[in-house]
């Protein structure tokens, strides 16, 4: 059970946790917090897999990657973050179906 | 061999999920904001841990930082929006959903999230399993890159990395950035703040203190990023943060930074990568070939102009929305019928 | 010094700089885009041309060599999508300007439309440059990150209707592409540590079956299906494409949703075909069947126009996955051909039907079919681009479609496998039911049509003309496109046919 | 493109090109339009004129063109084409000039013209067709130009018709269309014209072979309206009346019956069918079809939903007689494709005219008409006898030479089918005539058209007249060189061998 | 007479002229402008064929290969003897019916029905060929039904309707017959080259039927008692005289000698004549109209001659000769009835008193009395050609002819006396003055009816052999007891029992079809078929099946909609996925 694998196995678990939190929480922001969640898993199993032991030096690539991957997912999360805004401005609501709300135009059957 | 490293690195790869899931669980929004930066920091640890410094900066100054920036001045807004609404989240109920009668709603969810979480756990073990069956990729391209080193003009090999060997990812990555800050602000505009409101004495000094600091550490980082740790997003980040500290301190001269500036500075990063691109291709290259040995020099002109569009753009992103009109009296018209979106950053 | 190489990167850097001259020079946005519209169709000719001569090469971005640099693959297929792109982005863009020139015309909302073209543009452009970057691009990881480009342009495109609708079905796009990008990077992540390298080539050789290796590929393919949204998984679909703005959703159901499609068949088709099993095909070609009936019914149902044509995507997406099976099943190269065919056909097809959508939703003030009796007394033109476009849609002789559905029945049939084609033709007359059920609207009713008074400018019909014929013509020159297939075609597919059992 | 294959070519764009160019007018341009369609029309009757010539002489003209590997469309001129296609033209002809008359005033004529030139295209279309796959590709064609002009009216069931027009089109295109592809894949890209080639294929997939030929007759049989299959035609009388002249008579209607006819003859041959034992069966279905056409119509009392029902019972005259193996009865079904064209459209256009000039529709309200419109009934009367198969007119020479060929077989149940079908016609014809000619006027008629001189505007009369006139010299002349029953000699001659 | 030394073209010509003339005359009454001077040559129509019987030429068939696929014309001894009498009739009913219809507003639709009629009439005798026969034949049929219902009555219409559904029946029999024997003699069209053999019963019962509807055998001849009274009195002469002729002549041409024959035909026609003679006997009585009673005593004539043509059957040497016998009886019968019938015409118009004027009674007593077959009548002459060839048949049968034929002579003067007794003078404003040409017309009949078969060189028997003794005897009892005998029916009866309604309906058969007609109406088989077209309509089907599954299409949208759903179908992909890639050996 060396340390590598634990970190695996707990980038998993993050990307586990990320995906229940997406698909259960009724919050929009917090499926965003999800969704960060599940790329932190994602970033930390990549990294796992270029550190080298001893005799195997580091793999720069998978860094590279998960630094795009971090910029990529801030960009993402910040028109998301906009967007629940517009979405709970408009509709009032913070979730993703709509509640019909009293007497502001009928449900949208989006 | 259970030396002190070791055990902290349990502690660490347990703390993690357990983290995460308590900030799902977790009945108020602010609270789970405030546990995901902590999990950014702890994040940052462990890729220290994992000699992988780069990322622990980005992960620390992006991540965690900027990322729970704007997760708060959302809250924020989100909580302007609908007083009522924070309120009911406080109660923990969740909320009825009138399109599915209730009786119904009850059977229909929890066969639903009973068959996700089977799935989910199946998924886990067969994952789990099967990570645990193949041995690591012994190195996987970083000898090719250590070979290629020499021709690369920096010695750090991420940036080496992220900026000749793929330099074509970020190039990409750079629009990426590009097109959220255009996302936000083709959805929304910043409202025209009332002017009297002046900083408090602490926020005042701090950021009079800081932002020169801030300043000279991102070119640092950017200058150290061809030997070291460091590079242009990490630069980025922390000229980003000192933009953040400005806009917190609501400091005029933020206010009346020119559109078309704002823009060009947007822009200015993306636009210089592309004509480097494609006039290294002038030279009979390819795309992205730096002519000769003077790759270095050209990487580093890259990152002194990306670290800056990097930083303009995460503030942008902060600032969430496009800037308002200058002249025109502030008259809410462009945003469909819902009152203005609240001016974001005002702590 | 031009060849097919520089023309390939001109595809890729002139709509990104434009995009950001765009964005800097927001007020002549649309003169830009038009000229960035037709610098890009001409690159594509150019690069076609010199396909033709010179034949498929591999191109090293950066002089660093394939496994370690980004390469492009520039061969058959991706000629072809890029073909397809620039002439379908061509049209749209051009039916773009005449429908802001338009809205912005029209008095009282001079601010929210301006602002629109202002964002259209660039936004455009890069998802336009994205789209071609993906197609000639032959990096794994470089893919994921046009493919991310391409969803985030895609959900503020949408997004920028500014209807409450709009909004919501950009948020639910959004976490949809969020997961779906997730997932394929997560299937990235596990190939590059079991194998160690990005490049799609070089991985095809390197394949050796291995329980790590199944579960990259089918959260690879998990988080492409998401983005391509085939039957189960297509709930995203319909409300974006269907409250966007009228070019908008010409792009997202023309060309957006085929490139995550590309993807599939370049790993099902292409990389993992010699390990895969016959029975992972079925799977995705019978939820493909549920695609073709579950759209069909959903399109008959609509009250809406724009939903209508929307639900029709989802049903035409269960022809290409039908496909599949076919392609493992055919020895020839007729299945490839019949897919790019349709490919090509349902883009042009589905982007005009879109635009005269758009078109009729302007001049009628609403899209609800049962009341646009009459309407081809005010919008001639019009209705007779909506009428072509189905008939291609319905895979009606001459069109690409009926050449496509004739070449799968065919291998259908000879491989013994005749459900495949039986699918095919319900799946068209299906179609003919929701076609028809419009055309005779749009064509028949005599009644006097009252629509509001200002008249579409003439380049947003045409356009839309143009590309419908186009679909319509595309079966009879079928020979020409699908000539440049042989010539590259993606991997040695005999070749590969030895190896499997 | 050798020049018979630009004489082809030509021959399809003379009315494509006229439709294309009457869209592109704009809706008020009568006389250009009308001068148009009647100067494609003649056009193209004269390049036919060319084409029959030559055949005569024995060229061939053909014209290929590759689409893809396994696809290529192919026109070619055999004498069979030659007969189908100058019965469309002449009578695309008369249908032209009487549509002109006929929707004098009525709204969108150009849609109406345009779909009706491309409609002509198409029926000439599967009329020249040299291989399978084009046959197919005009067939789809056929049903997408003529649902706009069933549902020209735009009217509540014109809309109805129109739908279940698509309906049973669509399905059975749906069918032919597997049923051709299947056969592409056994026997490779069926030619008409040279020999059947499936007879090399028939050892290994018989069975296949036998549900192909069902598949065809299914898909074909919509069209050529065969009895399951016919729901369509009657309802889709909501047409106006040159619609239902030349679709419901002879474009529709007869590229179903053209089609089963190259398959009997071109794709199988008849000897590999009956070596199949398929003919039985089709002669069986189209027995029934005669019969049960016949028997509805008895009970219809709408003019042109009886035309319709007798139009049903007629076609499958065409298909008994190419099921009933032998020279004769051949002769006698293809001859029978010409004649029938000849009174149908006849009969439909008097039906026209009544409903034009008078607003009668019902037969009821027809007693005594005669008086009124003398020349309209007398050609009605001509069609009508000729249906029944009144001597001199061209009804019975079809009858005579089917009953011929069905005796040379000996099949003696088909000479009975024969007699029962002319009592039937007998039976819902005649108190047609009588009623209008001996009984006296019952109901009042709506005068909508105020003619002068003769009874009706002069180009709704000219056309049925012609046609009259052609069904008694067509039966009258039926030996001499240039009839139709000449020419089916000279394509049965070929087919059979010497 | 022969005309054979005429040119060719010439002869067509002539022989062509017979039916064209009619027609053109037709054609021209249909149009307006020239209505009043072809209503003037109308009643001349039949010349061209007058001429042609009496200096055609004989024994010659031309052929005409563009006509209607290839038709012969021509004519030979039985087309010269009946296109005489029949042209002869023609030319006397048209000149009459121009006066008897004069007043009549619908003359000139009557007269263009009677020119087709007539063409076709002349056609059929002149066609040599199969088809050509049929032609105008059919021709003449249907043009006959305009003569029938001629005044509109309801009665008129009834008749008609049913003579066309006996017509058509008869042309559909007609055809299949034609075609069989066309098969049979291998394609040949030509009357002197068809071979029709005797054993071939489908055939021989056809062609029966075929011709027997126009000659009224016995169970189709309903239509001739109901259609002669409608008919105005110049169609009823042409009809009675010469159309059901027509079928005779059927019979002859279809039914050449046949050496192998079974005796089995000849019989039958024997006993359908012996039939038809007695049945029309026995209903005539009953009947009292005399135009009705005429009608039946038509049938019984008939039934004569199909004795005779059974007869030519029998002795199939003898063929040729039953053939004029048969002939020359028609031409006989032909005369006298169309005179009888224009006889009843002139006293409904002419005869005014109380009590028949003279030259009425003379004019209807004298081709009564030929009928009978009184002696120096060319009733003798026809019954003395008929006794000869009856004479051959074999044994059995001549006992049984010769008894019966006297016993017929004097049903037929039984008959006639009861007819004649029935005709009524003219009732009030119906006479018209100036009917001369009804006179002189009848005249002239009378006088053929006296005189032609004498004069008709043809005829066997000499004319010495009419005055022998045993003729003499044999001709005069069969008439002399009929009258007697009718003469006491008439005083024993009295005008009571014959005035009223008729004991049984006039088409007697057809008031039996008329009941199975109704009887049939229930369950008609229209009824098994009910709205046509309603069969499933695929588009309908999905139609209504949309709607009522909309409610639940919908939802089933929405709940794909969640995103428990989505996450589930998610994970629920990827394993599946994962499953069929190791194809079932999962990992543990």
């Amino acid at each position: 059970m060396n340390t590598l694998f634990l970190y695996t196995m707990s980038g998993l678990a993050l990307f586990a946790i990320g995906l229940h939190g997406l698909i259960r929480s009724s919050h929009l922001l917090r499926k965003i917090l999800a969704a960060n969640l599940m790329s932190s898993g994602v970033f930390l199993i990549m990294i796992v897999g270029a550190c080298g032991t001893d005799q195997v030096m580091i793999d720069p690539v998978p860094h590279a990657m998960v630094l795009t991957g971090i910029v990529v997912s801030v960009s993402t999360t910040a028109v998301a973050l906009v967007l629940v805004c517009l979405v709970q401005e408009t509709t009032n609501r913070a979730l993703l179906w709509q509640k019909r709300k009293r007497g502001q135009g009928g449900r949208t059957d989006a | 061999m259970m030396d002190v490293m070791g055990f902290f690195d349990i502690v660490l790869a347990l703390a993690l999920p357990w983290l995460g899931w308590r900030l799902l669980a977790s009945s108020d929004l602010f609270r789970a904001v405030v546990l995901f930066i902590s999990l950014g920091l702890l994040m940052s640890l462990t890729w220290v841990r994992l000699q992988a410094p780069d990322v622990a900066l980005a992960e620390a100054a992006i991540g965690a930082g900027l990322t729970g920036a704007l997760f708060l001045s959302a809250l924020r807004r989100l909580e302007r929006l609908s007083e009522s609404e924070r309120r009911l989240e406080h109660a923990g109920k969740r909320e009825e959903d009138e399109t599915i009668p209730p009786e119904k709603r009850r059977r229909a969810k929890p066969v639903a999230y009973v068959l996700s979480l089977f799935l989910l756990v199946v998924f886990v073990l067969l994952l789990g399993w099967s990570l645990g069956q193949t041995p690591g990729a012994k190195g996987g391209l970083g000898p090719a890159v250590a070979g290629q080193m020499g021709q690369s003009g920096v010695q750090s090999q991420v940036t080496a990395v992220l900026l000749n060997f793929r330099g074509y990812d970020t190039l990409l990555e750079m629009m990426v950035l590009f097109l959220a800050a255009l996302g936000v602000w083709s959805l929304t505009r910043v409202r025209q703040t009332q002017q009297g409101e002046v900083p408090g004495p602490v926020l005042a000094t701090l950021v009079r203190l800081l932002v020169p600091l801030m300043i000279i550490v991102a070119g640092y980082l950017v200058w150290i990023g061809s030997s070291r740790a460091g590079g242009a997003f990490q630069g980025g980040a922390v000229l980003a943060a000192a933009g953040v500290l400005l806009l917190l301190a609501n400091v005029t001269v933020v206010r009346q930074v020119p559109a078309g500036l704002l823009r060009w500075a947007l822009v200015l990063g993306p636009l210089l990568f592309l004509l480097t691109a494609v006039a290294c291709m002038g030279g009979g290259g390819n795309l992205l070939e730096y002519p000769g040995q003077s790759a270095g020099v050209w990487i580093l002109f890259i990152e002194s102009a990306t670290a800056v569009s990097i930083g303009v753009t995460l503030a942008a992103l902060y600032a969430g929305g496009r800037p308002p009109a200058p002249s025109a009296p502030e008259k809410d018209n462009e945003e469909g019928p819902g009152s203005g979106v609240d001016k974001g950053g005002k702590a | 010094m031009p060849d097919t190489a520089f023309w390939a990167v001109c595809l890729v850097v002139v709509p990104l700089f434009f995009a950001l001259i765009c964005f800097v020079r927001s007020d002549q946005a649309a003169v830009l885009g038009l000229l960035a519209a037709g610098l890009n169709a001409l690159a594509a000719l150019a690069m076609t041309v010199f396909f033709v001569r010179s034949g498929p090469l591999r191109y090293a971005i950066g002089g660093w060599q394939a496994p370690l640099g980004i390469n492009f693959s520039i061969d058959g297929l991706s000629v072809l999508l890029v073909a397809m792109t620039a002439v379908t982005g061509l049209s749209v863009s051009m039916y773009a300007r005449g429908y802001f020139s338009l809205r912005i015309g029209s008095a009282g909302e001079i601010n929210r439309h301006g602002h629109q073209r202002a964002f259209f543009w660039p936004v455009w452009l890069l998802l336009w440059g994205a789209l071609n970057g993906l197609f000639l691009s032959a990096d794994l990881f470089n893919v994921y990150v046009t493919l991310e480009i391409i969803g985030l342009s895609a959900v503020v495109l949408t997004a920028l209707s500014g209807k409450p609708a709009a909004r919501l079905a950009a948020m639910r796009y959004l976490l949809v592409s969020l997961l779906g990008s997730c997932s394929y990077l997560f299937g990235v992540a596990l190939l590059y540590r079991s194998y160690g390298i990005l490049d799609m080539a070089a991985l095809a050789r390197l394949i050796s079956p291995a329980p790590l290796m199944w579960a990259s590929l089918a959260l690879l393919t998990t988080g492409l299906l998401l983005k391509t949204a085939l039957f189960p998984l297509h709930f995203w679909l319909p409300p974006a494409h269907a409250n966007a703005l009228a070019p908008v959703s010409a792009i997202l159901s023309g060309l957006v949703v085929k490139a995550s499609f590309y993807l599939m068949l370049r790993l099902w088709g292409d990389i993992f075909a010699q390990v895969l099993p016959f029975a992972a095909y079925v799977l995705l070609g019978v939820l493909g069947c549920g695609a073709v009936l579950w759209g069909a019914v959903q399109a008959l149902l609509q009250k809406r126009l724009k939903m209508l044509i929307a639900y029709s995507t989802v049903a035409q997406l269960g022809y290409l996955f039908i496909a599949l099976p076919l392609i493992r099943l055919d020895p020839g190269s007729s299945a490839w051909e019949a897919v790019i065919l349709l490919i090509m056909s349902h883009a042009c097809a589905k982007s005009a039907m879109f635009m005269a959508a758009g078109s009729i939703f302007l001049k009628a003030g609403h899209d609800r079919i049962d009341d646009l009796a009459g309407i081809k007394e005010v919008l001639p033109i019009s209705s007779f681009a909506f009428v072509l476009a189905g008939v291609s849609l319905m895979g009606f002789p001459p069109s690409g479609g009926f050449v496509g559905k004739w070449l799968l029945l065919g291998v259908s049939l000879a491989g013994g496998e005749w459900w495949w084609g039986v699918m095919l033709v319900i799946g068209s007359l299906l179609a003919a039911g929701y076609v028809y059920r419009v055309a005779s609207r749009l064509l028949v009713f005599k009644v006097t049509f009252f629509s509001r008074r200002q008249s579409i400018p003439p380049v947003m019909e045409w356009s839309a003309v143009l590309l419908a014929l186009l679909a319509l013509l595309l079966g009879l020159l079928a020979g020409y496109p699908l000539g440049l297939l042989e010539a590259g075609s993606p991997f040695p597919l005999h070749a590969c046919r030895e190896v499997m059992p | 493109m050798n020049w018979g294959g630009l004489l082809l070519v030509m021959i399809l764009l003379s009315s494509l090109v006229p439709g294309l160019i009457i869209f592109a007018l704009p809706e008020k341009s009568n006389r250009p339009r009308t001068f148009l369609n009647l100067g494609g029309a003649f056009l193209k009757l004269l390049l036919i004129l060319v084409m029959i010539i030559g055949i005569y002489k024995g060229r061939h003209f053909a014209v290929r063109w590759q689409l893809l590997p396994g696809i290529e469309l192919a026109l070619n001129s055999d004498p069979l084409a030659a007969l189908f296609s100058t019965l469309s033209t002449v009578l695309w002809l008369l249908t032209t000039l009487y549509a002109v008359g006929y929707l004098e005033q009525s709204p969108n004529r150009r849609q109406f013209f345009g779909y009706f030139s491309i409609c002509v295209t198409v029926t000439v279309g599967i009329a020249l067709a040299g291989n399978l796959i084009t046959f197919l590709l005009f067939y789809e064609l056929l049903t997408l130009t003529t649902y706009p002009l069933v549902t020209h009216r735009g009217t509540r069931e014109a809309l109805a018709a129109g739908r279940v027009y698509l309906a049973y089109t669509l399905s059975g295109g749906a069918v032919l269309l597997v049923a051709v592809a299947w056969l592409q894949v056994l026997a490779g890209p069926v030619d008409f014209g040279g020999q059947p080639v499936l007879a090399s294929v028939a050892a290994t997939h018989e069975l296949q072979l036998i549900v192909i030929f069902f598949m065809f007759i299914a898909g074909l049989g919509v069209k050529a309206a065969l009895v399951p299959l016919h729901g369509w035609l009657p309802r889709a009388m909501v047409a106006p009346a040159p619609v239902s002249a030349l679709l419901h008579a002879v474009a529709v209607v007869k590229a179903g019956v053209f089609g089963i006819v190259r398959i009997v003859h071109d794709v199988y041959g008849i000897g590999f069918a009956a070596g199949l034992n398929l003919l039985l069966p089709l002669s069986i279905l189209a027995s029934v079809s005669i019969i049960y056409g016949s028997l509805c119509a008895l009970r219809e009392d709408d003019l042109k939903k009886r035309l319709a029902y007798s139009t049903i019972s007629q076609l499958s005259y065409i298909v008994l007689g190419v099921s009933v193996a032998g020279p004769l009865a051949a002769i006698g079904g293809l001859v029978h494709l010409v004649h029938q064209g000849l009174m149908k459209i006849t009969l439909f256009f008097c039906a026209g005219n009544l409903a034009e000039t008078l607003g009668v529709h019902r037969i009821s309200e027809m007693n005594g008409i005669a008086r009124r419109m003398p020349l309209t009934m007398a050609a009605f009367s001509v069609g009508a006898l000729g249906m029944i198969g009144f001597p001199p007119m061209a009804g019975f020479v079809s009858k005579w030479y089917l009953g011929m060929g069905a005796l040379a077989t000996g099949k003696m149940w088909v000479v009975a089918i024969l007699a029962v079908s002319t009592v039937l016609n007998a039976a819902y014809f005649l108190p047609i005539l009588i009623g209008a000619w001996f009984k006296p006027q019952e109901c009042t008629w709506s005068e909508q058209v105020v003619a002068v001189r003769l009874e009706t505007r002069w180009m709704l009369l000219v056309p049925p007249l012609v046609t009259a006139f052609l069904v008694v010299t067509v039966g009258l002349l039926a030996n001499a060189q240039i009839s139709p029953l000449a020419w089916v000699k000279l394509i049965v001659g070929r087919e059979f061998g010497p | 007479m022969t005309g054979n030394h005429v040119l060719p073209e010439l002869q067509i010509l002539l022989l062509s002229l017979g039916p064209g003339f009619p027609l053109v005359i037709a054609l021209g009454l249909m149009v307006p402008s020239c209505r009043r001077l072809a209503f003037l040559m109308a009643s001349w129509a039949p010349l061209p064929a007058l001429l042609a019987s009496l200096y055609g030429p004989s024994a010659i068939a031309v052929e005409v290969p563009w006509f209607f696929m290839g038709s012969l014309i021509g004519l030979d001894r039985t087309g010269q003897i009946f296109l005489f009498f029949t042209s002869l009739l023609w030319l006397v009913a048209g000149i009459f019916g121009r006066d008897y219809l004069a007043a009549d507003e619908k003359k000139y639709r009557f007269f263009g029905y009677f020119l087709f009629t007539m063409s076709g009439n002349f056609g059929l005798i002149l066609s040599q060929g199969v088809l050509g026969f049929y032609l105008f034949f059919s021709l003449m049929s249907f043009a006959a039904y305009g003569l029938i219902i001629h005044h509109g009555t309801r009665e008129a219409m009834r008749a008609g309707r049913i003579y066309l559904v006996l017509t058509v029946i008869g042309e559909v029999l007609l055809f299949i017959a034609m075609l069989i024997v066309t098969r049979d003699s291998g394609g040949e069209m030509a009357f002197s080259a068809i071979k029709t053999s005797r054993a071939d019963t489908l055939l021989m019962l056809l062609l029966f039927l075929g011709f027997g509807i126009k000659a009224g055998a016995l169970p189709l001849h309903g239509w001739l008692p109901l259609a002669h009274p409608v008919a105005p009195v110049p169609a009823s002469a042409v009809l009675s005289g010469a159309m059901i002729k027509a079928g005779l002549l059927g019979w002859l041409r279809f039914m050449p000698p046949d050496q192998a024959a079974t005796p089995f035909w000849g019989v039958f026609f024997l006993v359908a004549g012996f039939a038809a003679a007695f049945y029309g006997v026995v209903i005539g009585l009953t009947q009292v109209d005399a135009k009705t009673v005429l009608a039946y005593s038509s049938i019984s004539q008939m039934g004569l001659m199909t004795v005779i043509v059974g007869s030519g059957l029998l002795v199939p040497e003898q063929w040729p000769q039953a053939t004029t016998a048969v002939s020359l009886y028609a031409m006989h019968h032909g005369l006298a009835k169309g005179s009888l019938f224009l006889g009843v015409g002139v006293a409904k118009k002419k005869w005014t008193g109380a009590k028949k004027p003279w030259w009425l009674w003379v004019g209807l007593w004298l081709p009564a009395l030929a009928l009978a077959g009184l002696p120096l009548t060319s009733g003798a002459i026809a019954k003395y050609g008929m006794k000869e060839i009856i004479a051959q048949v074999p044994e059995p049968w001549h006992g049984l002819t010769s008894l019966l034929l006297p016993l017929c002579a004097l049903a037929t003067m039984l008959l006639l006396c009861h007819g004649i007794s029935l005709i009524r003078p003219a009732t009030g404003r119906t006479t018209i003055e100036q009917g001369q040409g009804m006179l002189v017309s009848w005249a002239v009949n009378l006088a053929a009816v006296a005189a032609v078969l004498w004069l008709w060189s043809g005829s066997s028997m000499p004319a010495g052999q009419t005055f022998a003794p045993a003729s003499l005897w044999n001709g005069l009892w069969p008439a002399g007891l009929g009258a007697l005998v009718a003469i006491a029916l008439g005083r024993l009866g009295g005008r009571g029992v014959y005035q009223q309604k008729a004991l049984i309906p006039a088409g007697d058969v057809m008031v039996v079809a008329q009941w199975l007609g109704e009887l049939m109406k229930p369950w008609a088989c229209f009824q098994f078929f009910g709205k046509s077209g309603k069969g499933f309509s695929l588009a309908a089907g999905t139609d209504e099946w949309l709607r009522r599954r909309e409610a639940q299409l919908k939802k089933g949208e929405k709940i794909l909609q969640r995103w428990a759903v989505v996450g589930t179908i998610f994970l629920a992909m990827i394993i599946s996925l994962v499953y069929l890639f190791t194809a079932g050996n999962f990992p543990w």
